[in-house]
């Protein structure tokens, strides 16, 4: 009972169900999203995202259709975890870089564009877990309790 | 030490909301959750370092050079917006999975009067600490716009709380909405004069 | 009769700042005076008029993709004649709006009308709709430093009738704060009896 | 309403519009060139004017560097009348950048302060004519003691901003040290 | 019969309520108002009417005529606010800085959010910090008023011995040098002491209301307990380190309004966490902040700010510090 | 001169293209296809945002309806028939009627008809005091007038008579969002038909006891008879469990059940007062009427 | 230092005015009105019709479900009816109306005084015995005993809890049978025992009932295996969820029975009734209902049959006081307000209480201060406030569920002590139940 407590809801529309995934389109509300200035202001767009739910026992295609409404889960700790691999893994990497080459005299542009390539070679390394990375992070769905 | 200067000046004596008046759209109309503005917080720390540490670059080793500088609003602008562009596209095409995580997770990161401005304060603006006034070097550049994102951050996170709690009360109907937020703001201002002199 | 009704919906209807709230930043940051948010509330008007126009006009040249960018870098261009004529023109000016003049760019205003209006309608109209909306933000600029400066410094555009200091919070980033909420609910319990 | 999108009319709108606004801007910036500079030079000129006794010459065209400040010497006929010295000093707010004039005898002409980033209302009054800045009108640092009355010194505070007025003092100390090397140097 | 009274369970409730809360606290107040009296005479009294008028005016003319709601000024709540505005100003505050201050306070902090318990922040200690920022000067002007029952009133500096240190630090002095300069002698803080705020006089008086706040239950000692501890830890090991610039914890403890903040501030049930765990945090927040201020801030007095600012983590403090619980799920039970 | 003009031309130039291709690549990767019909229908919303409708508000509803392939099961109650009519409209499909329908309140139990027998104690609301115990007075069933209808309702348009001890609906203004209807923990008020000309017979009563219990708890309750189901000719009312209800399909306005109610407590509204058989009664029951007066 | 359960609690004045009345007989009925719906659970469905003969400790009512039980008659006479009538919230419930000829009992029970020490019986028969005496928990939750007697085969019990905390105040109810009844309490938790199977027996009672502790302790002294552990004064402590943890330490978790921790809790009214449905053949047929107030001249102990109109009660004082302004079945913090006084007395009804207006009307409302007393007094660590502003925003269930609401026993320990006097329980009351409604909803989906 109530294992929901710890998860981060959407709402979504399944798009197409296929033998092995159910994909569901969500609306990525912007951080404007809420904001009042909503409507007047660009950066509001509203982009419509697609996730792949992989078929299980607990998520059944027969249980859904097409069209149908659902809330997209998504463990909170993934969330974060999701926070940590794209923005703070590599802000620390940003800031130890430059600190370790101003410090032994390397010139700034150099730091600079060495900051780029050691990002790059980090997003790469992402790249090659892809595999890994997209199986620990699952989303599941549920049937709107209404 | 300078390092240390930096940060609690950006964080708290100079914070970016609260006495520096930038990003406040976001900071007002964003009511959300605590655990996503922390989250959110996380994300444009990166994307402001990026923002910045492209912006030097560009301002010391394309526009000075070419005495040009009067293009930096232009040029700042355009390398902010494709950078910010750019990490998406990137994340996107890395690893999915990642990026759908982050659009449930997390709002779109926008881009913003805090991003632009932090990457303009960094080159025009003098600094002191201790001695004589100067400008940032890259190292230090940087460091000023994690702090600077680190306020915040600091600042919208203490604001959701505060938001989260004033949706329990009842509060007068003209208030709701902006007035209050805006009044919230103001006394968490007149607070964080308290760190004033400090650095 | 309606070009006039434009630039009164602009300044009353569509308020950018009480009533859209929008481009705080240089709302609370430059108005420590009346002259100040004046300066500030006339640049953005400059910019918003000039970009109004020159999107509508080649609005309908622009690719779906490239429309923001485009918009961004005509935008741009124009804060930057503004910098650059304040800066040659009015140094004094220049020097005290600092940073709120190049960020300009990226007030929701501007870009915002652009993307709402301008974009759709013609040349005139949407010189007519930045003329409105830019007077709206620079009238309430100038109430917004109007009243900072009565409060905090006990002065009228400079003027100073009383002795000594006025409520210094009010000229602080608290006062901005604070006397902006209390203009917005004066807008909206006046606007609200009108209607 | 927009036109389609393809990857060429993408590139090529986008750049035929940076095309035209960096022309336009490449304009303006050339013909304002000029008067910011002019703008520029009036600033320091005035100030400069401001803070020594009449002189003939064009002090700005003389500037030299002294212990890493401005100088700029003011002469009638060929003699110095005076130094205009510019110094930065950090006040409560951030850098604040004064303009000091002597005479050439040491004392004090006149001060102006060139920039500054302290709280309007309080630290932001050193711009204004204040005691502060008036009490040392015609004093010479090398016989008067030049720092706030909480220092010890003779010289009133801006009430509740004595960082500022410090930072100032100290200011004023700092360019009359680099007027004494001036002496020493001639 | 007479018709049958029917609700839910239970069906007793305590004696208490608002309103007896609020007049304990004023009680709990009155011996530092004594104290006050006896050294400021008059002002004393002036600026504590003041504070009380002006804050149940204010209170009572917003609810009457602008909100248009149920008029509450008898829970006392804003009496209590306008008292401790009051106790929190210099002696010689001129009345018109009090009513600003519980315009601010009533005005703005309190009826703007709802009205009681509603607000975030101390309204009492926002009015003060506005006056603080707003008048620098009037608010740190300590010249004592006359006093009826006083004579020697030239035998006291004025300053507040927290000013002096500061200012004596700046003008290069070491502590001792100050220390040895003006005569700050334990005895004298802890009962009466020269210079301060009106309410902070007497650390006696005050520990008495703390007493007795504590007896009739009003409120629980550890948020003044924990923050006069931390300030004590804090100060303690900075003044070890370097006993020339850093003033001890007796020293801090006594001089300021730390007592007065700590124990009738800090306390506010309004705007302090709720849960026990979020005390500790809190009360450790204020402390630390308190010090840093004092130590290294523009104003030498920190314990106003320390609160407030700790006021806007409150929120935080109440969604992650719950109370213990018989929470722990069975699995699929 | 010519040189700065040149390096700026250069340098915008190239900062364009490289953004153009970001650009191109983000349009690539995202086709982002946001349904501009969603901003029209919902600018053909009232902007309630009341929830009547069943979804969360009138975005929801914008995006629910475009995404339909029918407008058929939407209904926005506050915004009727003539906003369905312009969505539909704006979809390029057909409107469906819908009957307006308005909130009546199937209970009379003023002061005056129904004696309090006890007196609640508690927080006011119907739903707590619902929850203690089954009311005031002698009725099981009827309003507890502590007004949750008139707190949920976003249109001011059902009021608690302070002086008589139940609630009222203001026709005017009911747009039939269903939210009172929810709330009620008696379930007492009803959706039904405006009517024509807003006219229409309905039971106002809930009273499922037997005739002798009822009508001692409430002087207007209706004991269950069956006269007026007698005397209908169009089979309209029927009986279950004590308590008479009319079809509105069926009935045809005749009012004969009226006259043949023994308790009142079948009420017509809107109907003009010279036509009405026993003028008296349509007056007394009607509160729209009595205002006139 | 006493043990006592470590989280909130409050101390409302005790007043056990009753405490010192001995147990009376009430006087036999003219007419007893017997309702079906006695326990938690299914209501019984009636076994006798209009015009039906019928002897004490008859069966009327028969079990509907499994958690249900049988209703005896209290009295002998002649069915009258059976029909619905108002229970004390006014509520339409199926009721049996007898009218009395006599007191004529069911032979097989036995009415002699005697005590019966041995059980002959094994595990089975000793529940079998139980369910047919239609025994529930005398606590107050009246649920039927034979069920929680029975755990799931999964559960092992430990233990056996004896609760006679009884810290409510007013009542005596416990108090007196502990009393005057404590070898037969002794011997029914012993048969408990038995057929739960466990070894270890505690008996909580709280120090302000310091005879009834001698009584049991003497009498539990033929019993090694029964500890009597003497608490300190706290209400809840009679809560299962407290007592388990004064007594034992032992946290029952959220939204689990008390077996999850190995313990069974039984009132010592229940036991009572358990060692005379086992030794005597007596059916849960009458109970000890105190009758108190401060505005009540006698303050009375009374042994009452089941179904006996609150309105005959008040007579046999001599009638309401004109100051009573509430009636209350039960303690003041948990107990019912009557609605209507010609409802009758089931068979876990305690008490019956009359309070006047100046003690029981609520004060007006005020803000909430955040004075956090509602949390200090909440034994189950929640957030009162907190639960009342989720609760009247409206619809906000999954917050509340974060706050686990669910957890709340309806102590009432926060209304009690908040000083705004805000109706905390009222609205978490109805809330909870639409929560609770949710979980359950969802839990059957999956
Ligand atoms: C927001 C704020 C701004 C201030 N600005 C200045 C300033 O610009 N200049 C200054 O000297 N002091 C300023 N102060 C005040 C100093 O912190 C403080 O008054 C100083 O330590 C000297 O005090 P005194 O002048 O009253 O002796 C400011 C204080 C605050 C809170
Ligand atoms: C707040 C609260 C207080 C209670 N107080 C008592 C009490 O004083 N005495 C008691 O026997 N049961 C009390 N109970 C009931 C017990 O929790 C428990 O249900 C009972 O002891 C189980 O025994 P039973 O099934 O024999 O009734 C209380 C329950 C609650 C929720
Ligand atoms: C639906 C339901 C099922 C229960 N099942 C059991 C059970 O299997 N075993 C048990 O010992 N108690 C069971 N109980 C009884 C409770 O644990 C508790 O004793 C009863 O609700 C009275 O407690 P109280 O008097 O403290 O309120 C059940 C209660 C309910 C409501
Ligand atoms: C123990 C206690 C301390 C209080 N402290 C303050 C205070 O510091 N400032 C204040 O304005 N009101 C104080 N009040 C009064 C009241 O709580 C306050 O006006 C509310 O914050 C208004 O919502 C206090 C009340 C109590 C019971
Ligand atoms: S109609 Fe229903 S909700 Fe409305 S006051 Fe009556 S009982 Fe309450
Ligand atoms: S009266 Fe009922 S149905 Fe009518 S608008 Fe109000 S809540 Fe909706
Ligand atoms: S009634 Fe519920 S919420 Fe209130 S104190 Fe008891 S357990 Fe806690
Ligand atoms: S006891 Fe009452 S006033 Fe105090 S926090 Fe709880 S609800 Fe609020
Ligand atoms: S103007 Fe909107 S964020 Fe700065």
């Amino acid at each position: 009972m109530a294992v929901k407590a710890n998860n981060i809801e959407h709402p979504g529309v399944v798009t197409s169900i296929t033998n092995e995934f159910i994909t569901v389109e969500i609306l990525n509300k912007s951080a404007c999203a809420a904001c009042h200035a909503k409507g007047v202001c660009i950066a509001s767009d509203e982009s419509i995202k697609t996730i792949d739910i992989p078929q299980s026992i607990s998520t059944l295609a027969c249980d859904y259709q097409v069209g149908e409404e659902v809330k997209v889960l998504l463990k909170a700790s993934l969330g974060a975890r999701a926070v940590w691999i794209t923005s703070v893994v590599p802000l620390m990497l940003l800031l130890a870089t430059i600190f370790i080459l101003t410090k032994i005299g390397v010139s700034e542009l150099i730091t600079g564009i060495s900051v780029l390539a050691i990002l790059a070679f980090y997003f790469f390394l992402i790249y090659l877990l892809k595999n890994k990375i997209s199986k620990d992070f699952t989303f599941s769905i549920e049937k709107l309790s209404k | 030490m300078e390092y240390i200067i930096i940060i609690i000046s950006a964080v708290f004596v100079n914070n970016i909301v609260l006495s520096q008046f930038l990003g406040i759209c976001p900071f007002l109309g964003v009511s959300q959750k605590v655990n996503t503005a922390l989250g959110m917080s996380a994300a444009v720390t990166f994307v402001m370092a990026l923002s910045t540490l492209a912006t030097y670059l560009l301002q010391y080793y394309v526009l000075v050079p070419l005495g040009i500088e009067f293009l930096q609003t232009v040029s700042f602008i355009l390398v902010i917006a494709g950078l910010v562009q750019m990490v998406e596209i990137i994340l996107k095409k890395i690893s999915p999975a990642l990026y759908q995580a982050l659009g449930i997770f997390l709002p779109l990161i926008t881009t913003n009067c805090c991003v632009l401005g932090v990457a303009l304060l960094v080159v025009n603006n003098e600094f002191t600490f201790g001695s004589d006034p100067h400008m940032l070097n890259l190292g230090q550049s940087v460091v000023y716009t994690v702090a600077c994102a680190l306020g915040y951050g600091l600042a919208i996170t203490l604001f959701a709380g505060i938001r989260e709690q004033l949706d329990l009360n009842n509060i007068p109907k003209v208030f709701r909405g902006v007035p209050i937020a805006l009044i919230v703001t103001g006394i968490m201002a007149m607070a964080f004069i308290g760190f004033a002199g400090i650095v | 009769m309606g070009k006039l009704k434009l630039i009164i919906d602009g300044i009353i209807k569509n308020n950018p700042t009480f009533v859209l709230i929008l481009g705080m930043c240089p709302t609370l940051g430059t108005t420590t005076s009346a002259l100040n948010g004046m300066g500030m509330g006339l640049a953005t008007l400059f910019v918003l008029v000039l970009s109004n126009m020159t999107i509508s006009a080649i609005a309908k040249l622009i690719p779906e993709q490239v429309r923001i960018p485009s918009y961004i870098v005509v935008i741009a261009a124009f804060v930057t004649i503004v910098q650059l004529l304040l800066q040659a023109y009015l140094p004094s000016l220049y020097e005290t709006l600092g940073i709120f003049i190049p960020l300009i760019v990226v007030n929701c205003i501007v870009l915002g009308r652009a993307e709402a209006y301008a974009n759709k309608n013609s040349v005139i109209d949407s010189a007519c709709d930045g003329i409105g909306v830019g007077l709206g933000f620079t009238i309430a600029l100038t109430i917004l430093g109007f009243v900072r400066e009565l409060l905090g410094s006990g002065s009228i555009f400079g003027w100073k009738f009383i002795q000594g200091d006025g409520i210094l919070a009010f000229i602080l980033a608290p006062g901005a704060f604070i006397v902006l909420a209390y203009l917005i609910v004066l807008f909206r319990t006046v606007t609200a009896k009108k209607a | 309403m927009a036109k389609e999108s393809s990857f060429k009319n993408m590139v090529i709108t986008l750049s035929v519009i940076c095309f035209i606004c960096s022309a336009l801007l490449g304009v303006v910036y050339s013909v304002t060139k000029a008067p910011i500079e002019a703008a520029e030079l009036a600033k320091i000129n005035n100030a400069i004017k401001a803070v020594v006794p009449e002189c003939n010459n064009n002090p700005s065209e003389e500037m030299m560097k002294v212990e890493g400040s401005v100088v700029y010497p003011a002469k009638m006929d060929g003699t110095i009348v005076g130094y205009a010295i510019k110094v930065n000093t950090s006040g409560f707010g951030g850098p604040i950048q004064i303009m000091v004039g002597f005479k050439a005898d040491g004392t004090i002409y006149n001060t102006a302060v060139i920039s500054h980033s302290e709280t309007p209302g309080l630290g932001a009054k050193i711009s204004d004519e204040i005691p502060t800045r008036t009490q040392i009108v015609g004093k010479n640092p090398a016989f008067s003691n030049l720092t706030v009355t909480k220092d010890g010194g003779e010289i009133d505070a801006i009430t509740a901003s004595t960082v500022t007025s410090r930072a100032f003092l100290k200011g004023v100390d700092t360019a009359h040290k680099v007027f004494v090397e001036l002496q020493k140097q001639q | 019969m007479a018709r049958l009274l029917v609700s839910g369970a239970p069906h007793l409730h305590v004696k208490e309520n608002t309103q007896s809360l609020m007049r304990d606290v004023l009680i709990a107040l009155a011996p530092s108002l004594l104290v006050s009296i006896y050294f400021f005479g008059f002002s004393a009294i002036k600026l504590v009417l003041v504070g009380v008028i002006s804050c149940v005016l204010v209170e009572y003319l917003i609810q009457k005529f602008i909100m248009k709601t149920k008029v509450t000024v008898n829970d006392l709540s804003a009496t209590v606010t306008g008292c401790l505005l009051a106790l929190n100003l210099p002696p010689s505050s001129p009345w018109w800085l009090v009513v600003i201050g519980a315009i601010v306070a009533i005005g703005i902090v309190k009826m703007t959010f709802g009205g009681l318990g509603q607000n975030i922040f101390n309204p009492a200690l926002v009015g003060r910090v506005f006056l603080l920022i707003s008048f620098p000067t009037l608010m740190t002007d300590w010249t004592i008023p006359e006093s009826w029952f006083r004579t020697d009133v030239d035998a006291f500096t004025g300053a507040t011995p927290l000013g002096i240190a500061k200012e004596g630090l700046a003008a290069g002095l070491t502590l001792p040098e100050i220390f040895a300069a003006n005569e700050f002698t334990f005895r004298e803080m802890f009962f009466i002491k020269a210079g301060g705020s009106v309410g902070e006089i007497s650390a006696l008086a005050l520990i008495l209301g703390f007493v007795y706040l504590l007896i009739r239950r009003v409120i629980k000692p550890h948020i003044p307990l924990i923050i006069v501890g931390t300030i004590a830890v804090m100060t303690g090991i900075f003044n070890l380190i370097n006993p020339e610039i850093y003033t001890g914890p007796l020293f801090n403890i006594f001089t300021g309004g730390v007592l007065l903040g700590s124990i009738f501030m800090a306390t506010d049930y309004v705007t302090s966490p709720m849960s026990v765990k979020g005390i500790v945090i809190y009360s450790i927040g204020i402390g630390v902040i308190t010090v840093l201020i004092r130590y290294f801030g523009a104003y030498p007095e920190g314990i106003s700010f320390a609160i407030l600012i700790m006021n806007t983590t409150v929120p935080l403090l109440n969604k992650y510090c719950k109370p213990w619980r018989y929470a722990k799920e069975v699995k699929n039970g | 001169m010519i040189t700065t003009i040149i390096y700026t031309i250069v340098c915008l130039v190239v900062l364009g293209l490289l953004f153009s291709v970001v650009l191109y690549l983000v349009a690539q990767m995202f086709k982002v296809e946001e349904d501009p019909r969603v901003d029209i229908v919902e600018s053909l919303l009232p902007g309630a945002n009341c929830g009547g409708c069943g979804l969360a508000g009138c975005h929801a509803f914008a995006e629910d309806v475009v995404k339909a392939s029918s407008i058929g099961s939407f209904y926005c109650p506050v915004g009727g028939d003539a906003v369905m009519e312009k969505i539909a409209t704006a979809l390029g499909q057909e409107a469906v009627k819908t009957e307006p329908r308005v909130a009546v309140i199937k209970c009379h139990g003023t002061f005056d008809n129904r004696a309090k027998t006890n007196c609640f104690d508690g927080y006011a609301s119907c739903k707590v005091m619902a929850s203690l115990y089954s009311g005031d007075t002698g009725c099981k069933y009827g309003c507890l007038g502590k007004g949750d209808c008139v707190s949920v309702c976003k249109f001011d348009a059902i009021h608690l008579d302070e002086k008589r001890g139940i609630v009222e609906v203001d026709e005017e203004k009911c747009v039939a969002c269903g939210a009172c209807v929810k709330v009620c923990p008696k379930s007492i008020i009803e959706l039904r038909p405006k009517g024509p000309k807003n006219r229409r017979v309905y039971v106002s009563c809930s009273n499922k006891d037997k005739g002798a219990i009822a009508r001692k708890a409430c002087s207007v309750s209706c004991i269950g008879c069956g006269k007026c189901a007698k005397v209908c000719a169009f089979e309209a009312i029927t009986i279950e469990n004590n308590l008479a209800y009319i079809d509105a399909s069926k009935c045809k306005l005749c009012r004969k059940c009226i006259d043949e109610c023994p308790t009142n407590a079948i009420w017509a509204v809107n109907f003009p007062l010279k036509v009405a058989v026993t003028p008296n009664k349509v007056e007394v029951q009607n509160p729209v009427v009595k205002n006139e007066n | 230092m006493k043990r006592t359960f470590s989280i909130g609690g409050i101390h409302p004045q005790e007043n056990n005015l009753s405490r010192e009345a001995h147990i009376e007989t009430f006087p036999v009925l003219d007419v007893a009105y017997i309702s079906m719906a006695q326990h938690l659970g299914a209501p019984a469905e009636p076994v006798v019709q209009k015009g039906d003969k019928v002897k004490v400790g008859q069966v009327i009512g028969k079990p509907t479900g499994f958690i249900s039980t049988f209703v005896h008659s209290s009295v002998s006479g002649t069915v009258k009816a059976v029909e619905p009538k108002g229970d004390l919230a006014g509520n339409p419930v199926m009721h049996i109306v007898i009218d009395v000829e006599g007191d004529e009992w069911c032979e097989e029970i036995n009415r002699s005084k005697d005590i019966v020490r041995e059980i002959p019986f094994s595990s089975e028969e000793i529940l079998e015995k139980i369910k047919n005496a239609g025994v529930v928990g005398l606590g107050g939750a009246a649920f039927p005993t034979h069920v929680k007697l029975n755990p799931p085969k999964d559960k092992k019990a430990e233990y056996l809890i004896i609760n006679g905390t009884e810290c409510e105040p007013y009542i005596t109810s416990d108090d007196r049978i502990m009393r005057e009844r404590p070898d037969e309490i002794v011997i029914g938790a012993a048969i408990m025992m038995k057929a739960l199977k466990v070894d270890k027996c505690y008996i909580g009672i709280e120090e302000n009932k310091p005879e009834a502790i001698v009584s049991i302790t003497r009498a539990a002294s033929h019993y090694p295996d029964m500890k009597v552990v003497a608490l300190k004064k706290k209400y809840p402590q009679g809560g299962e969820k407290q007592l388990i943890a004064a007594l034992t330490g032992r946290k029952v978790p959220s939204l689990a029975l008390p077996i999850e921790v190995g313990a069974v809790v039984q009132n010592v009214g229940t036991s009572l009734a358990v060692y005379e449905a086992v030794q005597k053949n007596k059916p849960l047929i009458d109970n000890v209902v105190t009758v108190t107030g401060n505005c009540v001249p006698q303050h009375r102990n009374f042994l009452v049959r089941v179904g006996t109109p609150f309105s005959k009660i008040l007579n046999a004082i001599g009638g309401a006081p004109s100051d009573a302004a509430k009636f209350v079945s039960g303690g003041p913090m948990m107990g019912k307000a009557v609605a209507n006084i010609e409802a009758s007395t089931l068979k876990a009804t305690s008490a019956l209480l009359l309070l006047t207006e100046a003690e029981t009307k609520r004060k007006e409302e005020g803000n909430c201060i955040r004075c956090g007393n509602c949390i200090d007094a909440c034994p189950m660590g929640l957030e009162p406030y907190l639960l009342n502003k989720l609760s009247r925003i409206g619809g906000m269930y999954d917050e509340l569920e974060k706050e686990k609401i669910h957890d709340c026993i309806e102590c009432g320990c926060c209304l009690y002590s908040c000083p705004a006097h805000i109706p905390l329980l009222d609205i978490i009351r109805v809330s909870k139940a639409e929560v609770m409604n949710i979980m359950r909803n969802r839990s059957v989906k999956k």
